[in-house]
């Protein structure tokens, strides 16, 4: 079976980081930022598993379910934090954050 | 034949992931990024099919696609939808577009020229056996030579799990703010 | 027991210090308490000076116990014969500033008093360690309670003076620093006893950067006015007296037989900001309008005269600086003290409100008059010894410094004749009224012990000139014996003549 | 039939202590009542930490040959001995720092149970030996650190504090998570050891990989220009918590960013070298002048900490085994005065009720001579004053960049240490010379009772500050001994 060698998703992977990188930096929406992290964290997968099968040598998949894990702890977070300030009625949107402040 | 069908594969779930990421970071409306990013998960797990990730593949459907977006929509639901109907409601500012174009094209440019450096190819390796990547070798590897990378995983969890029941009790009336 | 005196004597005020800072006492016996160790201090330094053998050039109480070794670095302390008078006098002002501080009562005095000892301690560190790191621990320890010392009984103007005064010496102490650390590094010792000679420039500049600053020499003296100004009396005394005294210590410590060939080649440039520190310090001190004013400004144009004898290179030039150095501690200690008494009584300064205060006030018109005199450097004086050593020893490096040496002394003629007029004598200044006392007991007490070891020195100024480098060696034999350089260029000119009167 | 891997549990006990304190605190938070909660939580929390640290030294002790555990996932060594005995006091200290801290009392127990979990984290973090193991140690003491920060959760400024340390710590670690997919590509290896053992080959990849992890460590570092979140989150994390994140954390990031580069890359020392020497730059410059506009205390510290950062990062582009020495002393002023620092600020902030700034910082030093003799302490340490181990530190960090040829390092750390001394004395100067009019006391109703634990926590932080200056051999043994498990 001859597919895509590892050059392509080495460039899928790098374009995918770069657009989270970018929402992450851009966006000012916290649920948004956070749904960009996992771009990000995803994009790492992708390459991590490509690289696994290139080297035949399963620990990068292991890294890759070990990172999903992770992935998810911290969506459980962010979007703990994303609701209590949603309870208390602040606006979401992170440059308005802006009650500390030298 | 078989090879056409992967790269048509592969380049139908490429654009489909990075469509979808676009859509993620640029839609206002956090709904429909949210939905987006399903379509992100979905594709990656086609490309993680075709490397012989099938164990890492259900993974991701069952742990982003069954639990982390149902967290994500829920949230979303809860909060109510602040910023307006249409997904594309104000629309990126000309200095943002600016921006992203010039962001954009530099870290293309240093992923293009990283990929290309990277050397190997995925065609011919005699050492990927059926098991490569099924679940019994998954569950080998995690349970000997990757143990404490197992557990750490496990309390990783555990802490956000803390985590979350702390910042989900509810609010109080509070007179003074001492840091603020 | 005799090599523990250095480290008593340095101990000895920092545990007082913490002592004072813990006791549960009343700020009154807190004070007695520091005047109390202050004056063991003085007399732990009389048994040190009767134990010290002046015949002998070698470094004596020496203790030195390694502090970390693979950087080479020791707590090594002694005394050479210059040392130990640097030392007396650090402790003679600082027991007479405590002990005036005390008097004046002044308020928050756990704090006044635990900073006032360890500054003490700090400045014997600073005059008798014999490692380059432990000296510049010291010498940056000195500035944390001088620090606190302005800004919390200063005067009005005090933030900006602590600003001043910090922003400069941490400059000059950092530039040190780092030539410190490259220096140690090259030479793979700390140890200024065990150290080579060096002949970079730019360590050379780092270190004459950092003692400039704090002797003051011009142009580095930017934070001399306000910072004498605003400071207690008391403390500008010290700031004068001892601490611009570390400037020059580590000239003559550190500077010169560190760096033979630099300094000589430089020698030109510093003697000329000695001779521009001499002459504008005079002029500036002329124009003063307040007592204070002239007497900071003298301790500039008293920096000048010192290091140009101390760049003369021969041992004239460094007996003469030896003996200045001590003999200005104590003249500038006693006068800024006799500053501060007078605005005690007066709340002012200035010449414009001042006068007439002779009449009726015979003790303070004669401590005045006296140290004035000391200071002006009349003949027989012990002023007159040391200057007339420097310029005997500058005479050497070209006339035409002796020359501005001799303009310098006579412009100091004209300051000091000036201040002492302008308190004492002429028409009683609308600030000057009948409820301005004489000196009351406990100022006579500070002061007079000033005076009489000024006295001591005028009768017999060879006690510390005759005795600075050990028997009658030059500076460069005791401290390098090996180092050739300087050794030879004063054997040339090495037929020195001894003062005595 | 799977053959269990052998598990050397004395190598992880300081991290396991510190878990089964994590798990015991979150029984009490359930089956304790909310009267006695507090003292039993603390008790257990300290008791963990003090635990860890005797462990620690324990294994310090017994590993005088490092090793690696369970198939590369973990060393075994003084490095990491020595990082956790420093974790596991900073720990120990914060808690005393916490006991009183205003935190709802239906959180106390979590509280403490995320804060051993947060320690537990990094003694885990200090030991990774590969890049496995590295990001889930990051990741563990961070998503700890992320909900101490919101804990708060009655403060609005403490929940944006923990929004905005998650944002940008995610984006940190995603960047060492690619980075360490690119380094795993290239090398097909994940410990550190064969990493470093692997030769040049595609060289691009490798790189690019090492700057993406190198920069991921550096968020966590705070060092400049990766330091953004420091101010605002020091500012509005729970003062303790602050306390503990700018000691433990620092160590942590420090420690295994050395190790990262000495042993997974050593042949791009050159490469590395540089680039730490330029972030110490950038850290020293920035850190230090945006602290000069500060108001808020806390902001001040942060800001001090990011400047502190750049100091030890000139150890680490020494890579020498003096700077090994140097970076592993440092750490240990270090974190004492920017413990013992937050402390006192923690003290003001509770008399008060009110953020601490230099206004209302006024008079402090006269009305509670201890703390502000101590406040006073640490600050000069920071400065790096000698009678404080800072002052050594400084010494030794210079003399590293000396030894390695890079003067204008020192250059760079001497200007850094003048524009200190403006804001560090400038906290003092608040604090002593107001006069008696600008004295700002505590509100009316009384002062809080005075804080027999903080007050405990400071002298140790203080004895620490104090005492490394005068026992520098002996530390400098242990810092040496520590770095002999390094292979550089």
């Amino acid at each position: 079976m001859h597919g895509p060698d590892i050059q392509w998703y080495v460039i899928l992977a790098g374009l995918l980081f770069s657009i989270g990188a970018l929402g992450v930096m851009l966006r000012r929406n916290p649920l948004i930022i956070l749904l960009s992290v996992e771009i990000m964290l995803n994009s790492a997968n992708l390459l991590l598993i490509a690289f696994s099968r290139l080297h035949g040598r399963e620990d990068g998949q292991i890294f890759a379910i070990s990172v999903m894990a992770v992935a998810a702890s911290e969506v459980v977070v962010g979007l703990g934090l994303i609701v209590a300030m949603g309870r208390r009625h602040v606006e979401l949107d992170v440059d308005k954050l802006r009650t500390l402040r030298g | 034949m078989a090879d056409f069908l992967v790269w048509v594969v592969w380049f139908v779930a490429a654009f489909a992931c990075l469509a979808s990421a676009l859509a993620v970071v640029s839609f206002s409306n956090p709904f429909y990024s949210a939905l987006s990013l399903i379509g992100n998960l979905a594709s990656l797990a086609v490309l993680f099919l075709l490397l012989s990730g099938e164990f890492v593949a259900a993974g991701q459907l069952l742990v982003y696609g069954g639990a982390v977006m149902v967290m994500f929509l829920f949230v979303i639901a809860y909060l109510g939808d602040r910023t307006g109907e249409s997904p594309w409601s104000g629309g990126p500012s000309w200095q943002i577009v600016g921006a992203v174009l010039a962001g954009g094209a530099i870290l293309a440019e240093v992923c293009v020229v990283v990929g290309m450096q990277a050397g190997g190819f995925l065609t011919k390796p005699q050492h990927i056996t059926r098991a490569f990547g099924s679940p019994e070798a998954i569950g080998r590897l995690f349970l000997t030579d990757h143990l404490i990378a197992f557990e750490v995983t496990s309390i990783v969890l555990l802490v956000a799990a803390v985590g979350g029941v702390v910042l989900g009790s509810h609010a109080r009336k509070i007179e003074g703010d001492a840091r603020t | 027991m005799a090599s523990w005196l250095t480290t008593i004597l340095i101990l000895l005020p920092l545990g007082g210090a913490l002592l004072v800072a813990v006791a549960p006492l009343t700020s009154y016996w807190l004070g007695s308490l520091a005047a109390l160790i202050s004056l063991i201090e003085v007399g732990f330094w009389i048994t040190s000076a009767s134990k010290f053998d002046f015949n002998s050039p070698a470094l004596q109480f020496a203790q030195n116990r390694q502090w970390f070794s693979d950087l080479g670095v020791s707590y090594h302390i002694g005394q050479y014969a210059f040392s130990l008078w640097f030392v007396g006098m650090t402790v003679v002002v600082m027991a007479a500033c405590t002990i005036y501080g005390w008097w004046a009562g002044r308020e928050r005095g756990r704090a006044y008093f635990a900073l006032m000892l360890f500054l003490t301690g700090a400045i014997v560190g600073v005059f008798t360690a014999q490692d380059l790191l432990l000296f510049y621990a010291f010498f940056e320890a000195m500035l944390i309670p001088l620090y606190i010392l302005i800004g919390v009984w200063g005067g009005s103007n005090r933030m900006r003076a602590t600003i001043t005064f910090v922003v400069y010496t941490v400059v000059g102490s950092l530039l040190m620093l780092a030539a410190i650390v490259v220096l140690g590094l090259q030479q793979g010792t700390f140890d200024l006893t065990k150290m080579g000679t060096s002949s970079s420039t730019w360590l050379f500049l780092g270190f004459v950067v950092a003692f400039a600053i704090k002797s003051p020499l011009f142009p580095l003296h930017g934070w001399l006015p306000i910072t004498y100004r605003e400071s207690p009396p008391e403390v500008s005394a010290v700031l004068s007296g001892v601490v611009g005294k570390a400037g020059l210590y580590g000239l003559l410590r550190i500077v010169i037989p560190t760096f033979p060939t630099v300094a000589h080649d430089w020698r030109y440039v510093l003697l000329v900001l000695a001779s521009i520190s001499l002459v504008y310090g005079s002029l500036l001190a002329f124009r003063a309008p307040d007592f204070r004013g002239v007497v900071l400004y003298s301790s500039l144009a008293q920096a000048g005269l010192i290091v140009l004898g101390l760049f003369a290179f021969n041992d004239l030039g460094f007996d003469g600086a030896v003996l200045q150095i001590v003999n200005h501690a104590l003249v500038s200690a006693a006068l800024f003290l006799l500053a501060g008494m007078v605005e005690r009584r007066t709340s002012t300064g200035e010449f414009a409100r001042l006068g007439g205060m002779a009449r009726g006030r015979p003790a303070l018109a004669t401590l005045v008059m006296t140290t004035g005199i000391i200071a002006l450097a009349v003949p027989l004086s012990t002023s007159f010894a040391g200057e007339f050593l420097i310029l005997a020893g500058v005479f050497r490096q070209g006339w035409a410094w002796a020359v501005i040496g001799a303009a310098g002394i006579v412009l100091a003629a004209m300051y000091m004749l000036r201040a002492i007029s302008g308190v004492l004598h002429q028409e009683p200044g609308p600030a000057v009224t009948d409820a301005a006392l004489d000196l009351r007991l406990g100022e006579l007490a500070v002061v007079v012990p000033l005076v009489l070891c000024l006295l001591g020195l005028s009768a017999w100024p060879n006690l510390v000139s005759g005795h600075a480098f050990g028997g009658n060696r030059a500076l460069t034999q005791v401290i390098t014996p090996t180092g050739g350089y300087l050794t030879t260029t004063l054997g040339q000119s090495g037929q020195w003549t001894r003062y005595a009167p | 039939m799977i053959d269990k891997p052998h598990v050397d549990w004395f190598a992880i006990s300081p991290s396991l202590a510190l878990l089964i304190a994590a798990g015991m605190l979150l029984m009490i938070a359930v089956f304790v009542p909310a009267g006695p909660r507090r003292a039993v939580a603390a008790c257990t929390g300290f008791a963990g930490f003090v635990a860890a640290f005797v462990f620690a030294v324990v294994v310090d002790v017994k590993s005088p040959v490092a090793t690696t555990i369970v198939h590369d996932s973990l060393f075994r060594d003084r490095w990491a001995a020595l990082a956790q005995v420093l974790i596991a006091g900073s720990g120990a200290v914060a808690v005393l720092v916490s006991y009183r801290e205003r935190l709802r009392d239906e959180h106390i127990a979590e509280y403490f149970a995320l804060l051993t979990a947060a320690g537990a984290g990094m003694a885990f973090f200090v030991q990774a030996s590969n890049l496995m193991t590295l990001f889930l140690g990051l990741e563990w003491f961070s998503i700890a650190l992320y909900v101490l920060t919101a804990i708060d959760i009655d403060l609005i400024g403490s929940l944006e504090a923990g929004l905005k340390y998650l944002v940008v710590g995610a984006f940190g670690s995603a960047t060492l998570l690619f980075g360490s997919a690119l380094v795993y590509g290239e090398t097909g290896q994940l410990s550190f050891d064969k990493i470093g053992s692997y030769g040049h080959g595609h060289a691009s990849m490798l790189v690019v990989g090492l700057a993406m992890i190198l920069v991921g460590l550096a968020f966590k570092a705070s060092a400049a220009p990766f330091h953004m979140w420091t101010p605002d989150v020091y500012q509005g994390a729970p003062t303790p918590v602050t306390a503990f994140m700018a000691s433990a954390t620092k160590i942590a990031a420090l420690v295994v960013t050395y190790r990262v580069l000495a042993v997974a890359f050593p042949q791009d020392e050159h490469l590395w070298r540089y680039a730490i020497a330029v972030i110490a730059c950038i850290s020293l410059a920035w850190g230090n002048l945006a602290a000069l506009v500060q108001r808020n205390v806390k902001r001040i510290l942060a800001y001090s900490s990011v400047s502190h950062a750049g100091f030890m990062l000139i150890a680490v582009a020494a890579a020498s085994p003096l700077g090994e020495r140097a970076l592993m002393y440092y750490l240990i002023p270090y974190a004492a005065m920017s413990l013992g620092a937050f402390a006192v600020v923690a003290a003001r902030e509770r008399e008060l009720g009110v953020p601490v700034t230099l206004q209302n910082l006024a008079g402090f030093g006269w009305e509670r001579p201890l703390l502000g003799v101590s406040m006073w302490i640490f600050l000069l340490g920071m400065l790096g004053f000698p009678l404080t181990g800072g002052f050594i530190g400084k010494f030794y960090v210079f003399a590293a960049a000396y030894n390695h040829g890079f003067w204008w390092l020192i250059v760079a750390g001497v200007i850094a240490t003048m524009i200190s001394a403006y804001y560090y004395l400038g906290v003092v100067r608040a604090m002593y010379f107001r006069d008696a009019a600008e004295l700002q006391l505590a509100p009316a109703g009384g002062s809080p009772p005075r804080e027999l634990l903080l007050g405990l926590g400071v002298l140790i932080c203080v004895a620490v500050t104090v005492g490394s200056f005068f026992a520098v051999q002996p530390l400098i043994d242990v810092a040496r001994s520590a770095a002999a498990a390094l292979p550089l």
